[in-house]
Formats: C-alpha cells, structure tokens, sequence
C-alpha cells in the first residue's frame, strides 16, 4: 500500500476510530453510519479525495447485524489514490444519513441503494425508486429476493410453460 | 369494419387487390424508431450503409406510432418498460406487425431475472422472432423477409385481426 | 366562355395537378436514392425494377392503412389541415409558365402551356404562400398533443418570417423583368438568366426557400429528434401522406418557381438561343428545359440535407429575420439602383448590380462570421 | 383577365377534390379498429402529465406582428416595382423614405430584443 | 339569370354565412376560420370587380397574415372556447335595432334600386393591375403611402412595447 | 355584370353582422375579428364603386384601409396580449379594471 | 362543434421537482422518452419548459433494468461473463476488460504478455467503434445525417475484426479470465493494419463535415457548460470529464495491461461544452488509432492464455490426452473456480469514462456481489444541471454528447 | 464560413461518386467469419458415429440455459457415439441461445459445433426450439446414419484426441 494513502488511513483511524482492511492493494475503512458525512467531508476538503467513484452496498443477509455494507469508494485526482470506506448497516436499522450534501453524485446513487437495497438515505431531496417500476415489491439486490428465473422452453415442457404463462393474443 | 364488408364478395377481385396491397404492404414497411438495447445498434447498423435496409422500403423509420407499420422490438423489454410498449403498440394504426428482434425481446435470453419480461409476447403479439444475440443485420432482414412472406398470405378479413 | 376553354380549363389543370403529384411521388424515390448515393448506400431498389415502383407501394400502402383520429383532437379541423396544406402546394404551379404555346392539330386551337398568366402572378404566388401556412398551424393545434402543438407553431412561425425575404426576392425578380407576370418575367430572360445579373439574389431565393418548404438545414417541423414527428405527430395513412405530399409539392413548385424567376424558366439556355434547341423552334422543349432546371435544383435541396447539420430554431428566425431580410432589403435596392443607373447611363451599368450584392453578400456574411466568431471566442 | 382566374378556380377546385378523394380512400380502405388507448395522445409511449396548456410564448406572437407589418410592406414592393422603370430615381426616392421609416421600427424591434428568441 | 349573378349569389351566400359563422362560432379558432373563408369569397368578388391586385393583396394580407396572428393571439392565449357571458342589457335590442334598419337597407339597394349592368363601361385591360395601382399609389397618393410607413412604424413599436418584457420582471 | 347594389347591399349585410358581433361578443378576439368584417365590408363596398366609375381611388383607399387594419390588429392583439399577462384573463367585463 | 377540455392530469411524483409555474400550468411539462428519437434508447426525460426553455429536467431511468447484478451473482464467474457484454453495449470489450481484470485480481492471476497487448488492441478498437457510433448519432440528432452513415461504414469494419477474431460482431466475450479466448487468426493483423490506414482519412473526412462548419459550430458551441468543479461533485468521468478541463485518464495514471508501453495523449480541453465534448472525442479516435499501431508493432508472441489449470481451462489438445486436464476442463465448466472471500474494486477507462467493478467473493465459484459503478450513470445524472435555460433543441445536443448508453445506466 | 460549408458540400459529392459498401442481403450474402457463431451443428465422425456423448458439459456451461440434454446408454447393436452414452434427446432453444459458443468450448469432443447460419426467424416460438434431428448434420457420404451397429469393444473411447482449433 501506498505510503500516502497508509497516512491518511491512519488518520482516518485516529480521527474516527476507523477499522482497516487490506487486500491486493486496496484499502478499505470501516466507519460508523453517523460518522460517514463527516468522513466524507473530511476526506474531500483535507485530502482532496474530490470523487465518489462508486457507491454501493453488499448484503449479506441471513446475517442480522451488520446485515448490510455500503461501500464509498473514494479517488483523488491530485494524488491519485483511492481509499474505500465502509459502513455497516444492521437490518434492523435500515438508516444511513445522505452524503448528498458532500457529493452530488452521491444523489442518483443512493436513489439506487435504496431502490436495490431498501436501506434508507436520511435527507435525501428525492427519495422515489430510480431503476424499477414504482408497483414492484421488494429490493432485488438483497440476497432473499429472487432472482425470478424462468424455465427455458423446450419440447418437453413447451406446453406446459405456454399454459402458464401470460400470453396476450389477438 | 374492415375492407371485405364494403367490397363485398368479389372473389378474384378481392384476391387481386389482397395480392397488390400485400404487395405494397411489404414494400413499405415503415418500422418505428424504437430501440431498446443492444439488438437497437444491430438495428442501426441494418439501416447504415453496408446492409441498407432502405432497399426494402424500410428507411422511413417514423418517429410516432401513428405512421409506422411495424415495430421491431429491439432489445430486452424490462418490466418497467413493458406498460410502454404495449401503449406504444396500441397507438399504432392497424394494420401492424412486431417483430422480436432478438433473445431477449423473444424469450428474455440470457437475462432470465425478476427484471426483464419473459418475452414480448406477454406484452404485445408478436409476428416474427429473430434469434440472435444480436441478431445481425442479415438476420434481422432475414426476419423482415420472413415476416413479408406473412403478410403475403394475409387475408383482408385478417387485417382486422380480431 | 365556350365549352371546349372549360374543357381546357380542366384538362390542363388535371395535368399539371397530376404532373406535381407524380413529380411528388418520383421525387421520394429520388431523394431516397439521391440521399443513399451519398451516403454510399442504394436505397429502395426492390419494389419493382431499380425501385420504380416504391412510391406506389408507399401510397397503396398509405390507403389501406388505419385513419386515426385521436379521441381529444378536434375532429372537424383534424381533417381539414391536411387538406387545407396541401391544396395550396399544389394550386401553387398554376401561374407557373412551362412553355409557351402550341396549337392543338385538327382542332387548330392554341393552346398555352400554362393554366393561368396573370399580370399580379408574382403577387398570387406570395398570396397562396402564405395561405399555406394554416394547415399546419391547424394540424398542430387539432391534434392536442404537446409535440404537434410546438412543432405546428414552430414551422408555421418559420414559414412566415421566411416569406418576407422570399416577396423580396421576388420583387428583385420584378423588378428586373419588369412585371409581375411570370410569363414576362421568364421571357425578360431570354438573353440572361437573373441568376447571372443577380446572384446573390438567387442564392438568397434558393436559402428562403428551404425554410419555406422545411427543409435541411431548416427542417424544423421534421426536427424529429426534438420533438418526434412535429405537427404531424397525431396523423396516420392518407391524412399523413397529404403533409408529406405538401411538403414534396411545395418543393418541386417552389423549385419550379425559383427556375423561373431566376434561371431562366422554361427558356433555353442563352447559347442556345436562336437553334434548333430554341424553345421557339419547337415548343416541347420548354418543359424539358423546366424540368432539368428543376431536377438540379431539387437535388441541391437534397444534397444540403445530406451534408448540414440542423440549425436551431432561435438561430433560424434569427437568420431569417437579422441576416436575410435585411440583406435581401438590401439587394432590392441595390437592383433598383442597377436598373436605374442603366436606363440612365447606359446598359454596361447593370453589372454594376451582381457586383454589389456579391459586396453585399460577402460582407453579410462575414458579419455572420464575425458572431459566429464572438461567440466561440466566448465559449 | 377573368378566364385566367377561373382557371384557376377549376385547379383549386381540382385540387381540393383530389385532397379530399385521397383522404376519402383512406377512409374507406383503412381498416378500423378503436381502442382508448389508441386515441390518446400520443407522448413517447406515456400517459402526458401535467395540465394540459396550450399555451404558446409570446414570441409567437411577436413574429406573426412583425411579420403582418413587414408583409405589407413587401406589399407595397411590388407594384413599385413593377412601374419603378416609369418612375425612376424619383421611386427609389420614395422607397427609400418609407423603408427608412419602417427601419426605425425594425431596428427598434431588434434593439428591444423582439427578435431574440431567449 | 345570368351565370354571374348566380356566381354572385352562391358566393355571397357563402360570404354571409362564414360571417354568421364567425359572429356565432363558440370556438375562437372557428370563428377565426369562418373568418378567413369570408375574406376568401370577399377576394373572388374583388376579383369579378377587376381589381385582382387588391384581392391578391387581400388574401395575402388578411388571410395570409392578419388571421395567422389572430390564430396565433388565440393558441397563445389558450382561450378558444370563453364562457359565454352575459350580454349588458341594453346590447340585445340595440343589436336587433340595427340588425332591422341594416337589413333594411341592404333590401331597398336591391330591390328599389336596381342599377341596370348595360350603364357600366368596361374598364381598360390593365385596370386594377399592379401597374395601373403602382402608378397611382406612387403619384398622386404618394403622401399616404408614406404616412402608411408611420403608421407601420406606430404599430411595431407600440407591439413590442406592449408585449415585451423587461428583463427582470417574473 | 352584377349590379353594384347588389355588392353594396352585400356590404350592408356583412356590415351589419360585424357591428352585431362587436355588441353581442363579449370575446375580444371576436369583437376584433368583427372589427375586421366591418372594415371589410366597407372595402368591398368601395371596389364596387371603384368599378363602376372606373376610377382607380376606390382600390388605393382599400390598400390603405388594409394597412391601417393590419396596423390596428397588431396594437389592438398587443394590448390584449399584455392585458392577459397580467390579468390572466381577457374577458372583457373584467376589463374595466384597467381603466383605475 | 368540438367541446375541449384542459386536461388535469396531476403533476403527481413530480411535485417537488418541478417549478410552482408548473402546477399552475403557465409552464408545460413534455415528456420526452421513453420511445424518442434522441434519448438514444429508453431514457425518459421530463420537461418543465417555459416556451421552449427548459426550466427542469427530470430524468427517468430504469427502462432498460436488466438486472444484471443480482443475474451474475447467479452464474459462475466464467458464466457471468457473457453478461458483461450486453451492459454497455458500446462497449463489449472494455467491459469483458473491465470483468476479467477485476476476476483476475480478486483470485490472482496473471496474463500473458501476448494477451494483454491483444487486449489492448481490442479495446481501443472498440473505443474507436464506440467514438464512431458517438459521433454518428450525435451529427444525427444535430440532423447531420450523413456523418451518421459514414461512421457506420467504418465502424462495420472493426465489428468484422472482431468477428474475425471471436466469431461475434457485438457479443464478443473475447477476453477470459487469464487471457482471451483463443489466439487471434493470421489475417487480423493484416486487417487492423488497413483499417489503420484508412481511418485517419474518414476522420479528416468527418471533421471536414462538422469542425469547422458554422451550422455544427451554432449547434454546439457554448451549449452545455460544465465546469471541473460540478464535473466531479457529480462523479463525471472520462471524455467528459476532460472536455471541462481535467487530465483525468485511468490509462495514463494507472495505466492496466502494459498501458504505459504506449505513447499517446490525453486530449484535454478547458471550455467543458458541448463542442469541447466533441473535439476531445474526435482526438481520442486518433489517438486510439496511435495506441492500436503501437501495439500491433510491439506484439509479442507467446501463450495468450494462463496456464493456470486452476483458473483456465486447458487447451482443446490436452483433453483427449491428459486425464488431468479432462478432470479440470469438466470441473471449471461445470462448478466454476473458486475465488476468495474479500472485495476488490477494479477500474478502467470505457470510451465514457470510469468504468469500475466492484467483486467480492464469498469462497464459492460465483460473485458474492457484483457492482458495476458504469460512467453513463453519472454523466447522466449532471444533465439536468447543466440544461437549465437551454432550450429543447439543445438538449439533444447536450444529451448526445454525454454519450449516455442506457444499458450502461440502467444495467 | 462559406468555405467550411462548401468544403462539407464537396465532401459528400466525393462519396456519392464512391462504391456504395452496401451488400444486397439476401441476393448477395457476405460470407462470415471462419470463428461465426451461428447456429449449432452436432459433428460426426468419419464413420457416421455421433461425437456427441450425451456428458450434457455443454447444457453445464451454457449461461443462457438453452441447451437441454439427456443421455441413454449405447449397445453394440444400437450405437450412436463411441463410449458409453449418447444424447438421446438434444435440444437447442434458439431463441434462448445467445451465442456465446461456450458449449462449443465445453464440449470435450468437439460434438456441438457453432456454424455458419444465422438466418434464424421464426413465426411461432416452438419452431425455434431445434431438435437432435435438426442439428445433427447428415452422415458423411457413404457412411451410415446413427444408430449403427458396431462391433464391440472398438468404440470404448468416448474423449478423442483432438487439436487445438485455429478458427
Ligand atoms: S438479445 Fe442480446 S443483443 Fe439483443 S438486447 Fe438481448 S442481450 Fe442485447
Ligand atoms: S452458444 Fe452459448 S448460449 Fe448458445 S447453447 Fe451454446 S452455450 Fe448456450
Ligand atoms: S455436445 Fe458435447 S458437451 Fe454436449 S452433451 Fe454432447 S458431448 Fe457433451
């Protein structure tokens, strides 16, 4: 790793009690939810970490608590480095306050967590599903939603998925 | 009401005439723009140069419902998506064809999730299905092809197709 | 008034009608394929040899297919705008002169090739221009649908900024033949085209007539990338294909037009004057002659649409009403000037007038650069 | 002069029959079949939201003046054009004023910004 | 009855009813149409009174720009149909009053007053043409074709006073 | 040839309807649109005379009257455009209002 | 007579987004999309317009959901893979890249030199394809439709290299984990090598078109401002990116697959609209082109897969011979390999900008959890910033020279 | 700026004078590419014997679940394919197929091949659905057609020795 990035993690871990994992390279920073904004921020003005790559959240479900990560995976431009932070969410306590404040793109993003996940964005300007239809039940990225499948057709069973399906026909 | 009521039964007549406009009708074709995915830029690529589409007919792709003939359904329907298409259908004048361009559009392909319809069929009736992932643009002539020689054998009375 | 001069009446109008008509259909197909040369395709070639068949195909097509008519459109109009947009295309040829004259064998009667020669012509052909103009606002607004309503407004606003500087050149045209009959006006060029004694005026003409009849780069009814199919958006089958036919009519008459007040009409080209390919000398070439003139004119209408990028509405009213209308104001008097100058001082002056409006013409555009300039520089 | 006209009457009519012939076939041959979803409005595959307006910019407006002021005077154009040989430098004279006049609003208008369209 | 004066009836039939069209149209657009069909007749008469200049102009004037801006002045406002309001008390009968004496005296002019044809000479080729007018107009009317400038000249800069916004306001 | 009456009785009848619509319209766009049957029936009249004379006067007068009405429809539209945008409304009873 | 009512139909989700004037109905609100011409698929816009101004804009995404996420975490990680294709159907290379390195990394494997230049070559075709389809549809909604054909001329040239080499035009799945599928055939390098040749004149040819031409110029200049600063508040990468004046390009600061063995620029331009978009563009076509010819002239010979049976499959001649190899061939394609438990994140520049996988693996053959952070998604999301008080017409430039691919937002 | 715009007016003039590229499908086909996934052919030995051994690693490896396979056992008397087993019913959903040729990477006989055709449009979904008939291809000339008998203890080698392929 990187000795620039090392200091601003130990930092990271001082400032917020962050723990800190390492594989091929990357770090990644856990914080607390209520830390995050203020991680953030302060990654972003003191360290000029001045994109939010990506967001998203991993879930790991039947684990209870944390049952869900979310991922900040954070670049500076001027030093090129990268440093991933992370939060754990319990299951019982879907709630993360927005970093929309701090990153703009952080909006849609989260709009996407929440709508795949259903883990809630505190203060978020525009909280309405962004990729699936409003009447769908259910958060698709969470590993006990289904994943749908349908048997492929073939002569054995040709009929019989034709039966059951909902076919219009004019 | 149809055509047939008002020709009444002319017999060689209607036949001829049903000849010619089946004739016209595949020559014709005026597809709607509409795409959707990746099958869409194999679409495309079907109207560009090397392939020209427009040979058939087929380069007036209508941006509104109201003055396209056929819709080729490019791409994968997402049930998001499905609402769209079957308004979209409905607001193209008769007579009308689709064509399923594509695994997806015909079965979902390899997209076999909670996401994507299982097909377009469920949505609107679909004349021609074009296997391919993408399709390529001969292919998806190829269905054009095979859906003129549909239409060929239309019937007036089906035009209305009940 | 006798029988047979009804009889004549008809006959020549269903000609020259039927003439346009086929002239739309063959002109799709020649745009189609015009377009697919230059863009290295091959365009329709299978509905009948090399494609001939096409048009027909597109208008059997066209009558068997469904009439729409949306449930909030305003039916009575709904079904008026095509027809009121595309009688005006076509009634717009019958001052147009297509020759001169020849008498009908047996019956010993002249007939003149042209279905009127009025002394205000010029005057008709603004007049019926601009009534053109209320079928597509009309399709616009029967519709009730938010995309024809913007595009209806759209081109119909365009349509009347661009008819300004479109009288004007017109007046240029008078001017220089001195009537305002179109007949005078292609005989005034027997010697030279306008075209040549007035340059920058036909360019000008050729400019304002594709904003007339919508087309690229001032395409904005068909600006369907913004908003769908424009006025048109609603309208399905035949009502849809009288819009279309319209807007191809208008072209090939407003082509039509821009041969006669500018290139000579159905004149012979200058050198030919006075041989065996005189328009004098046998009347049937006049048609000939008004044909290829507008053949070439309509493919420089397609051949613009191939190469240019559209032009932005704002930008094309203000082009219309900022950079032409003045400039067209401009050469009017610049042509007046010429003709006074020669009456005056001698016929040498009339030169005098393509080199000032070419002056004209370039320094126009080169304040048209030096915006575009500024705003790059800007930017 | 009249015969003229009514030539051009028989076209007009000539026309408007044709116009109306080829709407009627389509009418006649196009096959029909009504739906409600059919006959609404058509808005890129969605139902259109929001209250439905009319309305149009004033723009509009101000083109379509603009234009009935200048279309007069191209108007005027025309038979002066057609004598302006008769009436030599005196008619350009005259032209001139009155263009000049029409200018001052022209310009006026410009200035104000009736041509701009943002 | 002479073919023209059948022309003439038909025609100003036709005029009167696109006027009673107008006047009773509860769409503005209607009335705006029924409008424009009475110029078009009114132009044909213009035209069967040899002076095809000043129908042409007509057309192309009132029909051609007049009523487009009406047009325009209705889709902009978006007041086709108004409610029907009250009419002030005293504006039906006068209405009808007038109605009477008008109707009466179109009824003498064509009945008691009966202008026999064979008195009106035949006027010249070119009378009513554009050369005929050009010369007038820019001879002996050559004051009011300038004071026309003026007026033209009022009328656009009162429109655009009136309709143009300053910036700033809303 | 049809008798000048005839127009001039035609000219009444149009003129009549016009001033009817200016009275018992309360849309102003009507009551303009009427302004404009009126004047138009006035230069009917007037051709009509023009060609009985065979005096040109009668056509340059309805030039003029066209311009003067194209004048008058511009301001007069104008006024109505603007009284709407701040009004939203142009019913002419409410129009008084306009007057304070 | 026709009776016409105001239709009320209720402004409903869009309540806080739009202005008041709206509700009230001063302003309109236009749908534009799903089916629309220039929304290049299934991006539905809402428009409050004012005239013809647009005062918000409203994106609607979602049209083209497939969810491939959760599908991959379905699949082995060799089965996954041909979903990687169909994400960012502009550009089937860069993301089968994008996957395979992020695989590579996670469980720890090493390319041959061969395949990473062949990697390279690939993809910068496919940027090149990519950058044509771009400049076509984008001279297309500015109504250049000639340029749109050209571009797909060409374009149908490398969709043969690439048939050529993996027997699909769009769906490639070339690259695997370890390598590429098989060793290109001996006429491609032939046929890139005309390609090479050829393009730069239909670039000049393109420009001649459109660069400097006044009606392209109106269309494009000052339109659509986006400066550095809102650029990367909204997670804006690549062309884009650049265009606002950030030298901002993963291959040159963390160049992947022997990158940094080539010499080429970064084009960069400082104005951030829509024209700058489109130079910065038209000069990374050439400058993929340097990147193919450099490469093709450095390709090393060699194995172009791992040997690594525990990962790749072994060559077709070593199953009727070694049982071994039989052995691993039906294990990795019936269960898969297996990949650690831990996460990776994994980055490379598509022709629209960062284009990252985020991988984690729970110990099984199949990705515990895949995310693809695709470009298009923020690039998108800056548009409705930077329309505002533009009017519709140019949307469609601003939109199409986002280079948005709806399979890229939507995934 | 009258020059640009001239200059983009000469530039399409210059193409209209070019060879259009178009192909005119169906008259005239573009031959693919050696490596064309197309639609699939099941091989054959020179003999006759199928190479498919009904292992179903293709409908394993398939992502789009489009292949369906099951295998019964050969005999001497009624033998389809060297080995043990052979496919007794093969199916392919085209439509589901999407093309990938990971069968034909699976395969470890080189038994399902992707081929050359991609004229694939049906009118009815069931059409597509290709059965063992329709994608095994014909017995080479003089060979017999599947089942064979066969003398035993000479097909016991279900895996051949194979190449690695070039296209
Ligand atoms: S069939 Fe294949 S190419 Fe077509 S949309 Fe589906 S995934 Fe894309
Ligand atoms: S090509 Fe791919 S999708 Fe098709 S059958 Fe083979 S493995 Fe399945
Ligand atoms: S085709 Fe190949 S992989 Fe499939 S069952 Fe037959 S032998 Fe096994």
């Amino acid at each position: 790793m990187d000795n620039k990035l090392e200091k601003i993690v130990q930092t990271l871990q001082e400032k917020f009690g962050a723990t800190f994992e390492e594989f091929r390279g990357e770090a990644h920073v856990f914080v607390k939810p209520e830390q995050i904004v203020e991680a953030l921020t302060f990654l972003r003005d003191q360290h000029e970490f001045a994109l939010l790559s990506a967001m998203t959240a991993v879930d790991y479900w039947p684990q209870e608590s944390p049952r869900f990560h979310v991922i900040y995976q954070l670049t500076s431009l001027t030093q090129n480095l990268s440093v991933q932070l992370r939060i754990p969410v319990n299951g019982s306590q879907l709630k993360v306050p927005t970093a929309t404040g701090v990153f703009a793109v952080a909006n849609w993003r989260e709009r996407e967590i929440m709508d795949m996940f259903g883990i809630e964005f505190e203060g978020h300007p525009d909280p309405r599903r962004i990729l699936l239809p409003d009447d769908l039940d259910g958060h698709p990225l969470r590993k006990d939603f289904p994943l749908g499948y349908e048997e492929p057709q073939f002569t054995f069973n040709f009929e019989e998925i034709d039966v059951r399906k909902p076919y219009v026909k004019e | 009401m149809g055509v047939e009521q008002k020709l009444g039964n002319m017999g060689v007549v209607t036949t001829t005439l049903e000849t010619a406009v089946n004739w016209a009708r595949t020559n014709a074709m005026w597809p709607m723009l509409f795409g959707l995915a990746c099958c869409a830029i194999e679409m495309m690529s079907a109207q560009a140069a090397s392939y020209d589409m427009s040979r058939f007919g087929m380069e007036l792709m209508r941006p509104s419902p109201r003055q396209s003939d056929l819709m080729i359904v490019a791409g994968r329907v997402s049930r998001k998506m499905a609402p769209v298409l079957r308004r979209l259908y409905d607001q193209m004048p008769e007579p009308k064809w689709v064509i399923a361009m594509g695994d997806c559009a015909s079965c979902g392909g390899v997209f076999n999730n909670y996401a994507i319809v299982q097909g377009v069929d469920e949505v609107v009736p679909v004349d021609v299905y074009v296997a391919g992932c993408p399709p390529r643009p001969e292919a998806l002539i190829h269905g054009v092809l095979t859906l003129s020689e549909k239409v060929k054998g239309e019937k007036f009375k089906d035009l209305t197709k009940a | 008034m006798d029988l047979a001069l009804w009889i004549e009446f008809i006959i020549k109008g269903f000609i020259l009608i039927f003439a346009v008509l086929t002239g739309f259909a063959y002109l799709t197909l020649y745009e189609r394929r015009a377009l697919a040369r230059i863009q290295t395709r091959i365009g329709p070639n299978r509905a009948g040899p090399q494609g001939f068949l096409q048009p027909i195909a597109d208008a059997v097509k066209l009558i068997f297919k469904e009439e729409l008519t949306p449930a909030r459109a305003d039916k009575v109009l709904f079904v008026l705008a095509p027809i009121m947009t595309v009688v005006p295309a076509m009634i717009l040829a019958a001052v147009i002169p297509l020759g001169t004259q020849f008498t009908l064998p047996f019956l010993n009667r002249p007939i003149t090739l042209y279905v009127a020669d009025i002394n205000v012509g010029v005057l008709y052909l603004t007049a019926i221009a601009s009534i053109a103009v209320y079928g597509i606002v009309l399709a616009g607004w029967s519709s009730n649908n938010k995309y024809a309503m913007l595009g209806g407004m759209r081109s119909s606003a365009q349509m009347i900024s661009y008819e300004l500087s479109l009288g004007l050149c017109f007046v240029i045209a008078i001017l220089l033949g001195n009537s305002m009959s179109l007949l005078d006006i292609v005989e005034a060029q027997k010697g030279v085209w306008f075209a040549i004694i007035q340059p920058v005026g036909a360019l000008v003409f050729m400019v304002t007539t594709l904003a007339e009849v919508n087309r690229a780069p001032f395409d904005m009814p068909e600006a369907e990338q913004e908003l769908a199919a424009g006025y048109h958006s609603e309208y399905s089958g035949m009502k849809f294909a009288l819009f279309f036919m319209a807007e191809y009519e208008k072209m090939i008459v407003i082509s039509m037009i821009a041969a006669t007040l500018y290139f000579g009409g159905f004149r012979e080209f200058w050198f030919l004057q006075n041989t065996w390919f005189s328009v004098d000398q046998h009347w049937w070439l006049g048609p000939i002659y008004l044909l290829l003139k507008v053949v070439v004119l309509l493919f420089f209408m397609i051949w613009v649409r191939a190469t240019w990028p559209r032009i932005r509405y704002d930008r094309l009213m203000a082009f219309g009403w900022k950079v032409l209308l003045p400039l067209s104001l401009a050469l009017v008097f610049i042509t007046a000037l010429g003709i006074l100058l020669a009456n005056q001082f001698g016929a040498v002056y009339i030169w005098m007038i393509p080199v000032l409006s070419i002056v004209a013409g370039l320094f126009t555009a080169l304040l048209v650069n030096m915006s575009l300039r500024r705003k790059v520089a800007h930017a | 002069m009249l015969l003229e006209y009514i030539a051009i009457g028989v076209m007009i009519a000539l026309a408007t029959v044709i116009a109306v012939i080829a709407i009627g076939l389509g009418e006649l041959f196009g096959p029909k079949k009504k739906s409600s979803v059919k006959s609404e409005p058509y808005e890129s595959g969605i139902a259109p939201i929001g209250p439905g307006t009319r309305r149009m910019p004033v723009r509009f407006y101000l083109i379509a003046v603009l234009f009935i002021l200048f279309d007069i005077e191209v108007i005027f154009f025309l038979p002066w054009a057609v004598v302006f040989r008769q009436l030599g430098l005196f008619g350009l004279i005259e032209m001139t004023v009155f263009i000049v006049i029409l200018l001052i609003g022209y310009i006026y208008a410009w200035k104000k910004g009736a041509l701009e369209w943002e | 009855m002479t073919p023209d004066l059948i022309a003439f009836f038909v025609l100003a039939l036709i005029a009167i009813a696109a006027a009673l069209g107008m006047l009773l149209s509860r769409n503005a657009v209607y009335s705006a149409l029924f409008l424009v069909l009475n110029f078009g007749t009114v132009a044909v008469f213009y035209i069967l009174l040899d002076a095809p200049f000043i129908a042409l102009t007509q057309v192309s004037v009132y029909a051609g720009a007049i009523m487009v801006l009406f047009l325009f002045v209705i889709m902009l406002l978006g007041t086709e149909t108004l409610p029907a309001s009250k009419a002030l008390p005293w504006q039906r009968p006068l209405a009808f009053i007038l109605a009477l004496i008008l109707a009466g005296e179109a009824g003498y002019l064509l009945f008691f007053r009966n202008v026999t044809s064979g008195t009106i000479p035949q006027p010249v080729q070119t009378f009513g043409g554009p050369q005929a007018l050009g010369q007038a107009l820019f001879n002996q009317y050559l004051l009011p074709f300038e004071i026309t400038s003026v007026l033209l000249l009022v009328a656009m800069v009162g429109a655009v006073v009136l309709t143009i916004k300053k910036k700033g306001e809303q | 040839m049809v008798p000048v009456s005839y127009y001039v009785a035609l000219s009444a009848i149009l003129f009549t309807i016009g001033a009817l619509g200016v009275l018992i319209r309360r849309n102003p766009l009507i009551i303009f649109m009427s302004i404009e049957l009126m004047l138009n029936a006035a230069n009917l009249a007037m051709v009509a005379f023009a060609r009985i004379y065979t005096v040109l006067e009668g056509q340059i007068f309805v030039f003029f009257v066209m311009t003067v009405a194209a004048a008058e429809v511009a301001v007069g539209l104008a006024l109505i455009v603007a009284i709407f945008r701040t009004k939203h409304s142009i019913n002419i009873d409410e129009m008084n209002s306009l007057k304070g | 007579m026709s009776e016409y009512q105001l239709q009320e139909i209720p402004v409903g989700p869009y309540k806080h987004l739009v202005s008041e004037r709206a509700i009230s109905g001063e302003t309109m609100i236009l749908n534009m999309g799903p089916q629309h011409p220039s929304t290049h698929g299934v991006l539905r816009l809402v428009l409050e317009l004012d005239g013809e101004v647009i005062v918000n804009c409203v994106p609607e995404i979602g049209y083209l959901h497939t969810g491939v996420e959760k599908n991959m975490e379905a699949k082995t990680y060799l089965k996954a893979e041909v979903m990687t294709d169909r994400l960012d159907y502009m550009n089937n290379m860069g993301n089968n890249l994008a996957y395979v390195m992020a695989v590579e990394k996670l469980v720890g494997l090493d390319v041959p030199p061969r395949a990473q230049a062949l990697r390279v070559i690939l993809t910068e075709l496919q940027r090149i394809a990519s950058h044509l389809v771009w400049l076509g549809t984008t001279a297309l909604d500015l109504a250049a439709m000639s340029v749109f054909l050209y571009c797909f001329r060409e374009r149908e040239i490398i969709l043969d290299i690439f048939e050529m080499v993996s027997g699909q035009r769009m769906m490639v799945t070339y690259f695997r984990p370890g390598g590429v599928w098989r060793d290109v055939p001996v006429e491609f390098e032939a046929a890139v090598r005309d390609f090479i040749k050829l393009l730069p004149k239909r670039i000049d040819e393109y420009e001649a078109l459109l660069t400097k031409n006044p009606l392209w110029l109106d269309r494009t200049v000052g339109i659509g401002k986006l400066d550095a600063a809102t650029a990367l508040q909204h997670g804006v990468t690549g062309p884009m990116l650049r265009a606002s004046g950030i030298n901002w390009d993963l291959r040159k600061v963390r160049p992947y697959m022997g990158y940094e063995q080539y010499d080429f620029n970064v084009p960069v331009a400082t104005q951030g609209d829509t024209y700058a978009r489109y130079i910065v563009r038209v000069q990374e076509l050439r400058e993929s082109l340097k990147i193919v010819e450099q490469a093709l002239n450095k390709l090393p010979m060699g194995p172009v897969r791992s040997d690594n049976r525990k990962f790749v499959t072994p060559p077709r001649s070593e199953i009727g011979t070694s049982m071994e190899a039989l052995i691993h061939h039906f294990k990795l394609w019936t269960e898969g390999f297996p990949a650690p438990k831990a996460s990776i994140y994994n980055a490379v520049e598509s022709p629209r900008g960062e284009l990252g996988v985020y991988l984690e693996g729970d110990g099984g053959p199949k990705p515990y959890r895949i995310h693809w952070r695709t470009p298009s998604f923020d690039n998108l999301s800056v548009v409705p910033q930077i329309v505002k008080g533009h009017l519709v017409a140019d949307l469609i430039a601003i939109l199409a020279s986002t280079d948005i691919v709806l399979g890229d937002i939507d995934r | 700026m009258l020059r640009e715009l001239t200059r983009g007016l000469g530039t399409t003039l210059k193409s209209m004078f070019e060879r259009p590229v178009t192909v005119q499908y169906p008259e005239e086909k573009r031959p693919v590419r050696p490596r064309f996934r197309g639609r699939h052919v099941l091989k054959r030995y020179d003999n006759g014997l199928e190479k498919c051994i009904g292992c179903a690693l293709c409908a394993a490896a398939c992502p789009a679940d489009a292949i369906f396979v099951e295998a019964s056992e050969n005999t001497d008397e009624k033998r389809f394919s060297p080995g043990e087993r052979y496919a007794s019913t093969y199916e392919i959903n085209m439509l589901r197929c999407i093309y990938c040729g990971y069968c034909e990477d699976a395969c470890p006989t080189e038994a399902i091949v992707l081929g050359d055709n991609y004229e694939l449009s049906f009118t009815d979904r069931r059409d597509a659905i290709y059965d063992k008939n329709m994608l095994l291809e014909p017995a080479p000339a003089g060979m017999q057609t599947t089942p064979q008998k066969t003398p035993s203890g000479v097909f016991t080698r279900s895996v051949p020795d194979m190449k690695d392929p070039q296209d």
